[in-house]
């Protein structure tokens, strides 16, 4: 039937470790891979890939799936991986509400799964479940983290902007639970909408200090652009989500100056994430982003479990898991109750690189240790 | 078209349609019948996802025999259909949201409480479905051609854009069903919608009834004066009956039979979104009716199959499928105005 | 004066600055045959679509007997009993003979939302479509699809659909337009046959067949009717003569 | 709410209206003259944004991009016209729909295979950024001024060439009557084909010149393409004229909504809901408009012939 797209980088990769064997640990990855934000996908994938390639391990078999962000597709090829292959583990969702649509169903059927991206707040809180892990961050982290930086800078007057849907007014509300201050405004715009004409004349008739915005993809891109000839001058901030290094090289000099937070950066000095920026570069010829750094930890996690238990063993297997026994490229990295991370969250700012074109530097640290507040409602 | 009539003394009618009538029945039968026997085989072999993925195709054939009626039957190009899909599918959805919660839909004027049972999403999926389109279509139809194309669009972008942002139902982001809707029991458990098979010949039964609906509609006094009204509505006007009034209730009726679907699908994917309200929806039913063949019973089952072919296994040896799909539609277009069934079963005359 | 069947009082219809109907008034009268001439863009069309339903006059009434039907949709005329045929053959090329008269029969029983039974084995449609058939002498072709026939047999059938209406009034609209003698001849037969039972507005370029048909004629000129009466006095009238005709000398 | 805001949001209407028209002028002029629905249309939107930012990248200049853009969908559009289009012309409306749906799976995927998924990068050029002061203290970006003006001439240099040039001429015989410009001796074939690829490059124009406001990325003709029918449905399809007015009354009307109708409802409602509820209604603004002018005028403002 289905021909499987071992590897779906057959050509990046040694096909050494994909010979498989009956005991192998079968991988079901589910991402975007074309559309609309389907560099995430790309990249969280090559992030996986590359730490399976150093870990030399091949015992593990992956199959790889494009999801093309259709929340339905999704629901049906993580039926197909575990009604058909048999996975032991899934992983590789981007967004929230395909994970909401496709992790309830997969973790009920005993499956495993491993979010290398998305952390809706449902997943953390009432509906978590104890084969469910996360490995990049419970939604809010970034965005609460933000309001707890723009606090302690001194900015007195934001204005906040996302656009109007769940993972949307999550933002702002995580953004104003840390921040903790009156804010002068919340705007919300149209799902995809490309023109902020309007949004922009709105934010300049305010008397903001600044300026905190969520518009993941294409939409980060038209606004900064927008943002940038409007002549408001004002600082802006955000989430590594519409800063990554793919999106600031298309949105261009507009670019300099943002803050974003994230839970990586490549500039990060620590032993492991050296060894995987460089290899990252060595193998794909590009800078990773933080998503290439969600794939490696995601995978870099599952290879420590499998040194302990097999999956066919899920209690052996799920406390092997919840140890995080790995060297997470971020630093720290630990689980909280509710198997979601407990992680420190940096602040980046856009820079022009050596080669003229925009990229992101380290400045600091956001917040320390923070931790989801959903994981009270969390029984397991 | 059988002549039963006393004035069988004239010209025996039809003769040239009954020629085909082996070949096209023996391709219908065969079309049904690996249909049915696929997924009940894969079942037993213990491939429960071939039996899903035949309850997909089941469900989508559904969607497109009720489209057909529309474009097929009744000459009226809809692109809109997604919208009823999509109604029909958030029924279920929204229905299950409040039978889980356990929160009523509605408080005002009068207590509604979610439900959990599929009888009742069905109704109201049917019910719901053939409102909407009779708002619609008492508009769309005030124009015929390509406003009427345009205007259909354009509700159901509306809807699409309305569900998009409407944030109580998940908004952009959908809404997951966690337990499929069921059935009441019938003694033991015989009628268990969780599995896949029960689930899959629910699905067929429907299918076969949509179908059995519209052969049995295009025969009677509505189905000739309809396929006057496209054939020739100033003839049908000349003979006495207003074409608007036959044209909104086959619209409404074929939402309605695509809203059922939808119902059915939001259930087989444990999912709803506005994806299934997307112009990109409306346009992959009108292949899929294109596809199969326009104007035929079988059409919209062998165009469903098709297309649910092409994307499993295209899609699973290019990222690039859509590509391929777009240039074999183009070829079906150009080259095969029948369809696949035109091309299997010979082509079909209007009687 | 014998009971009215069909009168047009007073039309007036404009497009913009062109005056298509002016002030037209017109009687048909039971078991005869009116016809209405009148040179390219005398404004026919524009009346004969203000009669059947497609337009409505600016000003004016159209009555079928008593009932006033100037502001009725086409549909509604027809099951009236306001049968009519078309310039240009208007029928369902695909369908057979019988579908095509049977549609007029099932408009007259009752409404079309009748969903379950199939017409093929409605002896309530078929036999009134076969009588219809039978007046026009089609009925071995019954079953052949329209698209099949020859131009007259169209004629033919376009008159029995009008006929399976059990119309009060027919309308036809150059029936004889296209025929060779021969069916020009058979067609005039029908209808003289037929004129006793329903009277029939003819709109006909034929001068032949007017003349030798119509009991009367009227001559609309310019959106204006300019002369009426037998085919014997509109022969003689000048200035149907010089407006028709174009010739102010004969 | 200042008047100052007022005035900003009534050019930024006018501003995507112009675009719109560019648009919806091709859209319309391929169905007055050719009775054609070409969904492909925002195709042709696409590939001129891709052609400019490939060219501006290589060349640096943006001016020869936007030249390059509209060249290649010119070119595309006729090349389309010539393979595919013109087998259609004489077929039902569905299957028109259906081949120019399909072509647009063609070029979206196309695009993806030889530029990747990643949008492209494509700026106005820098004599083009920054802003100018408005009487009333207001600054307005210059380049979307120039998008209005750009718009403006195109709506002109239309008018122009539709009633002055013998080109207009034969547009026009064209959309009265289709049989009759054979007869004239017009070269039909030819004729389409350069209606066509007029249309086209129009599109392709549009899709550079927002290509350079927004992002450059597969797809981003679609929701383009959806306005611009509203804007052709409402303002009678085959009338350049109900364009342009469809477009501006479409442009104003979105914009408007969507800054106000939040701050209407934040009179009566708690913020977060007023948003919420504001933006959803906003969302779907035009198309209850759409719905209303059809509900009186069945053909559109402008009707023209069919």
């Amino acid at each position: 039937m289905k021909m499987i797209s071992r590897f779906g980088l057959g050509l990046l990769l040694s096909s050494s470790v994909l010979t498989a064997q009956a005991e192998d640990v079968k991988i079901g990855m589910i991402t975007t891979l074309s559309g609309g934000g389907s560099h995430l996908g790309v990249d969280v994938r090559d992030g996986f890939m590359l730490a399976l390639e150093q870990s030399g391990r091949d015992d593990v078999e992956v199959l790889i799936q494009d999801d093309a962000r259709r929340p339905d597709l999704a629901r049906s090829l993580s039926n197909e991986f575990i009604q058909r292959d048999d996975v032991d583990i899934l992983t590789g969702i981007i967004w929230s509400n395909l994970a909401m649509a496709v992790v309830p169903s997969v973790t009920r059927q005993g499956t495993f799964y491993l979010s290398p991206n998305a952390g809706p707040s449902d997943l953390a809180g009432r509906m978590c479940h104890e084969n469910y892990f996360n490995v990049a961050y419970q939604n809010d982290n970034l965005h609460g983290a933000m309001g707890a930086y723009m606090r302690e800078e001194g900015y007195e007057r934001p204005i906040i902007m996302a656009p109007n849907y769940p993972a949307g007014t999550d933002a702002l509300a995580g953004f104003k639970h840390l921040y903790e201050g009156e804010v002068v405004g919340e705007l919300y715009t149209q799902m995809g909408q490309t023109d902020y004409a309007a949004e922009i004349a709105q934010i300049r008739d305010s008397d903001a200090d600044s300026l905190f915005f969520f518009l993941p993809g294409g939409m980060g891109i038209s606004f900064m652009k927008q943002w940038e000839s409007s002549g408001v001058d004002m600082p802006i901030f955000g989430a590594a989500f519409s800063f990554d290094e793919i999106l600031i090289k298309a949105v261009g000099s507009a670019a300099i100056g943002a803050r974003n937070t994230s839970l990586w950066a490549y500039d990060l000095e620590n032993e492991a994430n050296a060894s995987f920026v460089e290899g990252f570069q060595a193998a794909y010829d590009r800078l990773p982003t933080l998503y290439a750094a969600q794939g490696y930890d995601t995978a870099n996690l599952i290879l420590s479990a499998l040194e302990t238990a097999h999956p066919d063993d899920k209690d052996a297997f799920r406390e092997a898991l919840r140890a995080a026994d790995f060297d997470s490229v971020r630093g720290e990295f630990r689980f909280g109750p509710n198997q979601h991370p407990i992680q420190d969250i940096y602040v980046r700012e856009v820079v022009e690189g050596d080669d003229g074109e925009p990229t992101n530097r380290l400045i600091g640290v956001a917040i320390e240790d923070i931790q989801d507040v959903y994981y009270e409602q969390c029984e397991m | 078209m059988i002549n039963t009539t006393p004035l069988s003394k004239n010209a025996a009618p039809a003769t040239h349609a009954e020629s085909h009538f082996d070949r096209k029945g023996l391709v219908q039968m065969i079309l049904l019948g690996l249909l049915l026997l696929l997924p009940v085989a894969a079942y037993f072999l213990g491939h429960t996802y071939y039996v899903n993925l035949a309850s997909r195709v089941t469900i989508i054939a559904m969607a497109a025999v009720g489209l057909n009626l529309a474009i097929g039957y009744g000459g009226m190009v809809s692109f809109g259909h997604a919208a009823y899909f999509g109604l029909g599918g958030y029924v279920a959805g929204i229905s299950a949201y409040h039978a889980f919660d356990m929160t009523p839909f509605m408080s005002w004027p009068f207590s509604v409480p979610g439900s959990d049972s599929l009888l009742v999403v069905w109704l109201a999926a049917v019910v719901l479905c053939a409102l909407l389109a009779l708002a619609i279509g008492a508009i769309s139809l005030r124009t015929t051609g390509v406003y009427f194309i345009m205007i259909t669009l354009a509700f159901a972008q509306m809807i699409y854009y309305f569900a998009n942002s409407w944030p109580t139902y998940g908004g952009q982001d959908g809404l997951p069903i966690y337990i499929r809707n069921t059935l009441p029991q019938v003694g033991n458990n015989l009628l268990d919608s969780s599995d896949a098979l029960t689930y899959f010949l629910i699905c067929f039964t429907g299918l076969m009834l949509a179908m059995a609906l519209t052969s049995r509609l295009m025969k009677s006094r509505f189905g000739a004066a309809l396929t006057m009204a496209r054939l020739n509505d100033v003839r049908l006007a000349t003979a006495g009956v207003s074409p608007y009034p036959i044209r909104l209730v086959a619209f409404v009726i074929s939402a309605a039979i695509t809203g059922l679907a939808g119902a059915l699908y939001a259930d087989l994917n444990g999912f709803v979104s506005p994806s299934m309200l997307s112009w990109h929806f409306s346009g992959e039913l009108m292949v899929i009716v294109i596809l199969g063949g326009v104007g035929r019973l079988y059409g919209p089952l062998a165009g469903a199959v098709l297309f649910v072919m092409m994307e499993t296994f295209l899609g699973g040896i290019t990222e690039y499928w859509q590509l391929f799909l777009g240039l074999v539609l183009l070829g079906v277009v150009l080259f095969a105005k029948h369809g696949v069934m035109g091309w299997l079963a010979g082509s079909e005359r209007n009687e | 004066m014998s009971e009215i069947v069909l009168s047009l009082q007073k039309l007036h219809k404009r497009f913009g600055a062109l005056q298509a109907t002016n002030d037209v008034s017109l009687n048909l009268r039971p078991g005869e045959i009116h016809a209405l001439i009148g040179p390219n863009g005398a404004g026919k069309s524009t009346l004969i679509g203000q009669i059947a339903g497609s337009l409505r006059p600016d000003e004016g009434r159209v009555y079928l007997a008593d009932t006033d039907i100037t502001h009725m949709s086409i549909a509604e005329r027809a099951r009236l009993g306001l049968g009519r045929s078309f310039q240009v053959s208007s029928l369902a090329e695909p369908l057979s003979v019988m579908r095509n008269v049977m549609m007029g029969v099932q408009a007259l029983q009752s409404h079309s939302f009748r969903f379950w039974k199939p017409v093929a084995r409605d002896q309530q449609l078929l036999k009134p479509a076969y009588e219809a058939l039978e007046r026009m002498q089609l009925s071995h072709r019954a079953w052949t699809p329209v698209f099949e026939l020859s131009h007259g047999e169209r004629r033919q059938v376009e008159v029995a659909c009008a006929l399976a209406l059990k119309p009060r009034a027919l309308l036809l609209d150059e029936p004889m337009a296209g025929l060779g003698p021969e069916g020009s001849a058979k067609l005039t037969e029908l209808l003289e046959a037929l004129k006793l039972e329903v009277p029939i507005l003819l709109i006909e370029h034929d001068m032949e067949a007017v003349f030798r048909l119509a009991d009367r004629i009227s001559v609309l000129v310019a959106g204006s009717v300019i002369a009426h009466g037998d085919s014997h006095a509109i022969k003689q009238d000048p200035r149907v003569r010089e407006a028709y005709l174009g010739d102010s000398d004969a | 709410m200042s008047v100052t805001l007022l005035i900003e949001q009534l050019l930024n209407g006018v501003q995507l209206g112009t675009m719109l028209f560019l648009m919806a002028s091709g859209l319309t002029l391929v169905f007055g003259v050719m009775g054609l629905i070409n969904l492909a249309h925002g195709s042709f939107y696409m590939v001129g944004a891709y052609a400019t930012a490939a060219v501006t990248a290589s060349t640096g200049s943006f001016l020869i991009g936007l030249a390059a853009g509209m060249t290649a969908a010119a070119l595309v559009g006729a090349l389309v016209e010539l393979i595919v289009i013109r087998r259609l012309y004489h077929r039902p409306h569905l299957d028109q729909v259906l081949a120019t749906f399909a072509l647009i799976l063609i070029f979206s995927e196309g695009t993806r295979w030889i530029f990747g998924s990643s949008p492209l990068w494509l700026s106005p050029p820098s004599w083009l950024t920054g802003f100018v002061t408005l009487p009333g203290d207001t600054r307005y970006p210059v380049y979307r001024l120039v998008l209005i003006g750009v718009g403006v001439a195109i709506a002109i240099a239309l008018y122009l060439l539709i009633s002055r040039t013998r080109l207009g001429m034969r547009i026009r015989a064209g959309e009265s009557d289709r049989e009759m410009i054979g007869a004239l001796g017009v070269n039909i074939a030819k004729l389409y084909t350069v209606v066509f690829a007029l249309g086209a490059a129009l599109a392709g124009l549009a899709g550079a010149l927002v290509g350079a406001l927004q992002s450059v990325q597969v797809g981003m003709g679609e929701p383009v393409l959806i306005l611009a029918f509203v804007v052709i449905v409402i303002g009678g399809i085959g009338s350049i004229k109900g364009a342009l007015l469809g477009a501006l009354l479409v442009g104003v009307v979105d914009t408007l909504g969507r800054v106000y109708l939040p701050l209407f409802f934040q009179t009566f409602m708690p913020p977060s809901e007023a948003t919420g509820v504001g933006s959803s209604l906003a969302a779907m603004l035009i198309y209850i408009l759409m719905a209303v002018i059809l509900a009186f005028k069945p053909k559109g403002l402008f009707a023209a012939n069919d």
